[in-house]
């Protein structure tokens, strides 16, 4: 299977009706298991429950428990026998209910869903998807909003995506699923609900390409998945202020797309990158880094980092504080010596 | 040498398939081989361990409550497991430690803790509410059976120094599937260390019932994998829970190592107030459940024995009351949050670019002071 | 339901605690209880196995004195081990899975996979030598244990697809503390697939022997705790190892779900040449376990049933001298490596980034060749 | 206890002999058990054995194995009973025998290490340290060469240091023993047989500064661990063609010497990085980032990154290939603009 190929929804070609991320999930794994009866989906609460999001509401009164069902509550043994399934031929897509719950799973991760193929140069791949609702913004109790990419993006052997609208998240989860790579499909916990009129089966952009979805000249303005949306507020409300924000939503951390954003970038000449997860360290680090590696001259300013602080992620109650907002991506912009430019 | 070889027995007794009790369902006393040759408690433990059952039956109803109205982030209840929680919990001193998990409100209630300070994390105003040293009692932990192995680690450093405490933790049944179950386990029983493991069995890990969680007869049946006495225990026997872990901390604090006991239980709520159990059970089974309510079998057998007064009943439901009344008091105060303390803890050490961090944020509250929008 | 009882009753069986024998180390049939009611396999394929671990031994010494002269990064030798590995191996069919950990090599051999292809990532020739799928043998896991849950992934798929195939692991004594090993054994219980767990009880994890593992009195004890089948047996007598592990892998493929098998043996060598073991094992315990040797043993009983000729004794030789003239050659000869193969198996879809730095080290190398220093 | 307080020796200021880095390890558990008996160590080999890289060689025998002792073989269980005991007031130091067995410990680290002290409001905190032999370049077989420092040196909470010579090794053990902090201390393995003169008990700058460790004027290259000797070879090697190469040990990567490094890159105006891991996501990008942010105005040129390819870590007979040299690094500098300074 290639990820160019038209696909065909169980439902087919429907016309377009209001669906959330949450429901563009289901209906991407709901027509991928229609599809391949070499899919199968399992982990914490994905069967008769449909998961915590309701990700894989009605999949099992479907297509049967042989199909989805529910693991033992243990996400090392959820990763180590979806290798095994995948060694044996199945496309095994399973759920870590939250990021931070995917870390007893870190070395299945690490050092076998990442090496397996390279290992055994090419004879043994792994189609295997993990699934993780990422990030924060829903109020969650300590380690519901942690923000891991960092670690799978940092990882060889690992392709690492977030989509950050429902279109992308069906036609993402759709090629990831199709994929001869692992991939790990993370999930922002806070768009979930986020509505958008869908045709299925949609095809959006290959999933390793990043994508212009705001055109702008002055800055560019590089999110991913929930901080998208910030971007595009940001971009907003700058636009009142003459200021010309470019938004790029990355969808593909590993690989990274380098025509696209330095593309943008050399024609905007500033560039800043905003995510949750902590700065020190995160995945900004890997995208002012190459950004500026390979842009450098073409730059008027520093490539900006707006995160979150270098701290745990607060409690429900103070998490405002710590998640960038659309004014502060603003104010940072404010920083930059634009007399430079 | 006798003594090696009953120890060596007791690394291979498999645990009673039928759960130890001590009171039948209708408050009866059990006698004979039910009961695994342990001793009802005396009428003064049953009647205070009675008065903490009633007290944190309120407590959880009420909070419950203030949940659907909205006022917490999320309340995982411990509705129906109040003999588990309490019983297990009562069993050790105030120096002994404990582990538990976000389930054990009940039993931080009965460790003295005070509502407001046991839901702090569930309020969302900060990850972990109270004094963990002066109440010797571990953060509410949800990474499960993480804590198992604090608690390990915890008794085995006590053991070194020969501090004569306990380390009591509690892991729901999902909660054992987990590697760090095994680990916690397996280095107890290597090292010896006091500690004793309470597997809540509640019967559900969310929506996933036990029989996907193991194949195993009992979960007790887990310690003769680890050469560690086993216990399969009626959880909704306070009276059972409390002599069966009294036991184990008495011999843990003589050296005799760790206990692995299993309360079987029921969660009676949903799983926190965001779950919907009617998508994975019938109805009828919480009801079935309900009949085996832990409070109502006690009170049966305290007033069968003439021990539970009307005034004691009086004095107990006004004391009830009034601790709701105070959770809803503490609960519908607004909390005193200062985002600023975000920074000031996560190192004991300063950190330059945390105090950046910090100042940065602080200036953009003020200017946020000064233009509210 | 009477199946129900017995499976019932088998979820909770102990494993006998003197390990399961078939012949004992004179080389005489056992009889009785102690044979845990398991047959002598037949004498042809008692030869075959014997013949597989004179082979086996003789690979091992020669890999062994190889890489004393430097010519492999490291070798994790299983002298001694040959009846625990041999004999379960044995056990399954080509069409079976097997996943192996790094002390395999001669359960490798015996699966028909060249030495050279065995050694080349003990040689750093590449991480791992062999096509894994025409074999069916996964890689030689290292990450200790994560192997175990591979072998149950993939047996539940085969098991979904009506496959009749078997999935076989080992894993060593002090692999089964990780959190992994019980995983495995949990999801292979509670899904009930066809996976027979070995555990090579060799008695040391490096340098720490097996009490501080486990307090339990065996490591088949451990079974119980997931409801499944458990069998403690001499790792020494092959037999003993091919007729547990044949019944267990004919129960599984029957959908009768996993069994837990530990065999008793003896690392006599070192962990790997870089170990020391004068550190921390005195050289009689070793002299002890030699004197059990597991070919020993069965040669005795194959003498002493007249079944194994001069002739055979001969031929056999020849085929291990010719196998060990063989392993000489493929690791004498210069490995032919390609350094741009770095870039090449990574991902299935190729990257354009690791295109870049591939042809950066093509450069680099054309430049070298250029201007060799 | 404080980091500047003058450290006693067990075996008391001895004259200078030669000691390898495994040997100032050794002697730095060895002081900090004498003086302190809180300091317990354990770990998979540590004890008989002395540990796989021998550090722990000797300890047993002297302080008796209710202060050092071998633990049950699994990671997690390691890292998650150090936290219990250090709860109860010790001070443990785990081993995790290479980079790539801390795997299994990733959440108790991640979650628990890195979280305790501010989840508790500063009322527990962890005085922990994890040893992590790490990196490559020792002809080790598959996960034996790992280099993992970017996922702890992201994680909010921990602090992560790497000697690179035996002096630091000493003095930064004693005060990550000391710290209140939990602390990851990576061993470079490669380095572990480096010798030096040392006088015990020796104490070098505090953990968390970097130190200039050759002075230079065209070129500063930031190292840490085992790039620190990779980074002087350059430095000879371009002395010779006249170019002078200033040299930056960075010691900690969290927290970060942003004084002593964009003090050194203000000097030169141009930096590199090395490191062993791979580069994406690898912790070179913070550097990189952090030195561009602040420093934007004074660079004629690009941070460069000069790593591991973007591969897991590669069979013995092929990691030459793979780990950056002098030569690689020489050859990365030409790859600058360098007549735009
Ligand atoms: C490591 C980990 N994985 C997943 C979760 C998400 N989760 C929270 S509670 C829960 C179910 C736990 O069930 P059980 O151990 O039986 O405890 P109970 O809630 O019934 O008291 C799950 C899956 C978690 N907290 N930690
Ligand atoms: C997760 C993990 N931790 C540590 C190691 C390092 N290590 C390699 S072999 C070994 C001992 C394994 O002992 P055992 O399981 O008994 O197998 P044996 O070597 O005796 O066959 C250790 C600690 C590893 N490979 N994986
Ligand atoms: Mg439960
Ligand atoms: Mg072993």
């Amino acid at each position: 299977m290639t990820a160019t190929k038209t696909r065909t929804g169980a439902d087919a070609a429907s016309a377009p009706t209001e669906l959330t991320m949450a429901g563009a999930l289901n209906a991407a794994l709901r027509d991928a298991m229609a599809e391949d009866d070499r899919v199968v989906v399992y982990g914490e609460d994905v069967g008769p429950l449909g998961g915590v999001f309701r990700v894989t509401d009605g999949l099992q009164e479907r297509f049967g428990d042989e199909r989805i069902w529910d693991s033992p509550l243990a996400e090392s043994g959820i990763v180590g026998t979806a290798i095994g399934m995948a060694i044996y031929g199945m496309r095994p897509v399973v759920e870590m209910q939250f990021d931070a719950f995917s870390y007893p799973a870190f070395e299945q991760i690490v050092s076998h869903v990442a090496k397996m193929r390279n290992r055994t140069k090419g004879r043994v791949s792994l189609p295997l998807v993990v699934r993780i609702p990422c990030a924060g913004a829903i109020g969650g109790v300590e380690h519901h909003s942690d923000s891991s990419e960092s670690y799978w993006a940092s990882t060889p052997g690992l392709t690492v995506v977030m989509p950050s609208n429902p279109a992308d998240a069906y036609s993402m989860l759709r090629e990831a699923i199709e994929s001869d790579d692992p991939v790990i499909f993370m999930e922002p916990k806070s768009r979930y609900w986020a509505k958008a009129p869908l045709a299925l089966p949609v095809t959006t952009a290959p999933m390793d390409r990043a994508l212009v979805v705001r055109e702008g000249s002055d800055v560019t303005l590089i999110g991913y998945g929930p901080t998208v949306r910030t971007a595009l507020e940001a971009a907003d409300a700058a636009a009142e202020e003459g200021l010309s924000i470019e938004v790029v939503d990355l969808r593909s951390l590993s690989p990274f797309d380098d025509e696209t954003v330095s593309a943008s970038v050399r024609k905007t000449s500033r560039a800043a990158v905003i995510h949750e997860a902590a700065q020190f360290g995160g995945f900004g680090a890997e995208v002012a880094a190459r950004v500026t590696e390979r842009n450098f001259y073409h730059l008027a300013a520093p490539v900006l980092r707006i995160t979150g602080f270098d701290i745990p992620y607060p409690s429900p109650k103070l998490e405002e504080y710590h998640l960038p907002t659309a004014d502060r991506v603003l104010a940072a912009l404010e920083t930059w010596e634009w007399e430079l430019a | 040498m006798s003594l090696n070889v009953e120890h060596h027995a007791a690394r291979r007794a498999l645990p009673s398939e039928k759960p130890l009790r001590l009171l039948d369902n209708a408050g009866h006393a059990v006698t004979g081989a039910a009961t695994g040759g342990f001793s009802l408690p005396d009428t003064e433990t049953l009647l205070d361990l009675y008065r903490k059952m009633v007290v944190a039956r309120r407590f959880d109803v009420q909070v419950t409550a203030l949940t659907k109205q909205g006022r917490l982030a999320t309340y995982p209840s411990a509705y129906g497991q109040e003999a588990c929680e309490i019983g297990a919990v009562s069993a050790i001193s105030a120096d002994d430690w404990l582990f538990p998990t976000y389930r054990e409100s009940v039993a931080l209630l009965t460790r003295g803790i005070d509502p407001g300070d046991i839901l702090k994390s569930f309020r969302g105003d900060w990850h972990s509410g109270y004094d963990q040293r002066s109440h010797r009692t571990s953060t509410q932990t949800t990474p499960l059976a993480t804590q198992a192995l604090h608690a390990v680690g915890l008794a085995h450093a006590a053991r070194l120094r020969h501090d004569p405490i306990v380390a009591l933790t509690f892991l729901g049944d999902g909660a054992t599937s987990e590697g760090d179950a095994h680990e916690a386990f397996n280095f107890a029983a290597v090292w010896q260390t006091p500690t004793v493991f309470i597997v809540q069995n509640n019967q559900f890990a969310i929506s996933v019932p036990l029989a996907r969680q193991t194949h195993a007869a009992t979960l007790a049946d887990k310690a003769v994998g680890y050469g560690m006495p086993g216990f399969h225990v009626d959880g909704n026997d306070v009276a059972a829970m409390y002599a069966v872990t009294r036991a184990a901390v008495d011999r843990a604090r003589a050296g005799g190592g760790p206990t692995l006991i299993e309360g079987l239980t029921y969660r009676i709520e949903a799983h926190t107030n965001s779950d919907d159990p009617t998508r994975y059970r019938p109805a009828r089974d919480v009801e079935h459940w309900k009949r085996r309510d832990p409070i109502e079998r006690l009170e049966k057998y305290l007033v069968s024995e003439g021990a539970l007064t009307e005034a004691t009943r009086s004095e107990i439901t006004d004391a009830a009351e009034a601790l709701a009344a105070h959770t809803r008091d503490v609960i519908t105060t607004e909390s005193e949050l200062d985002p600023l303390e975000l920074f000031d803890h996560v190192y004991a050490r300063p950190r330059r670019a945390l105090l950046e961090q910090r100042a940065r944020l602080e200036a953009e509250l003020a200017e946020a002071a000064r233009n509210p929008r």
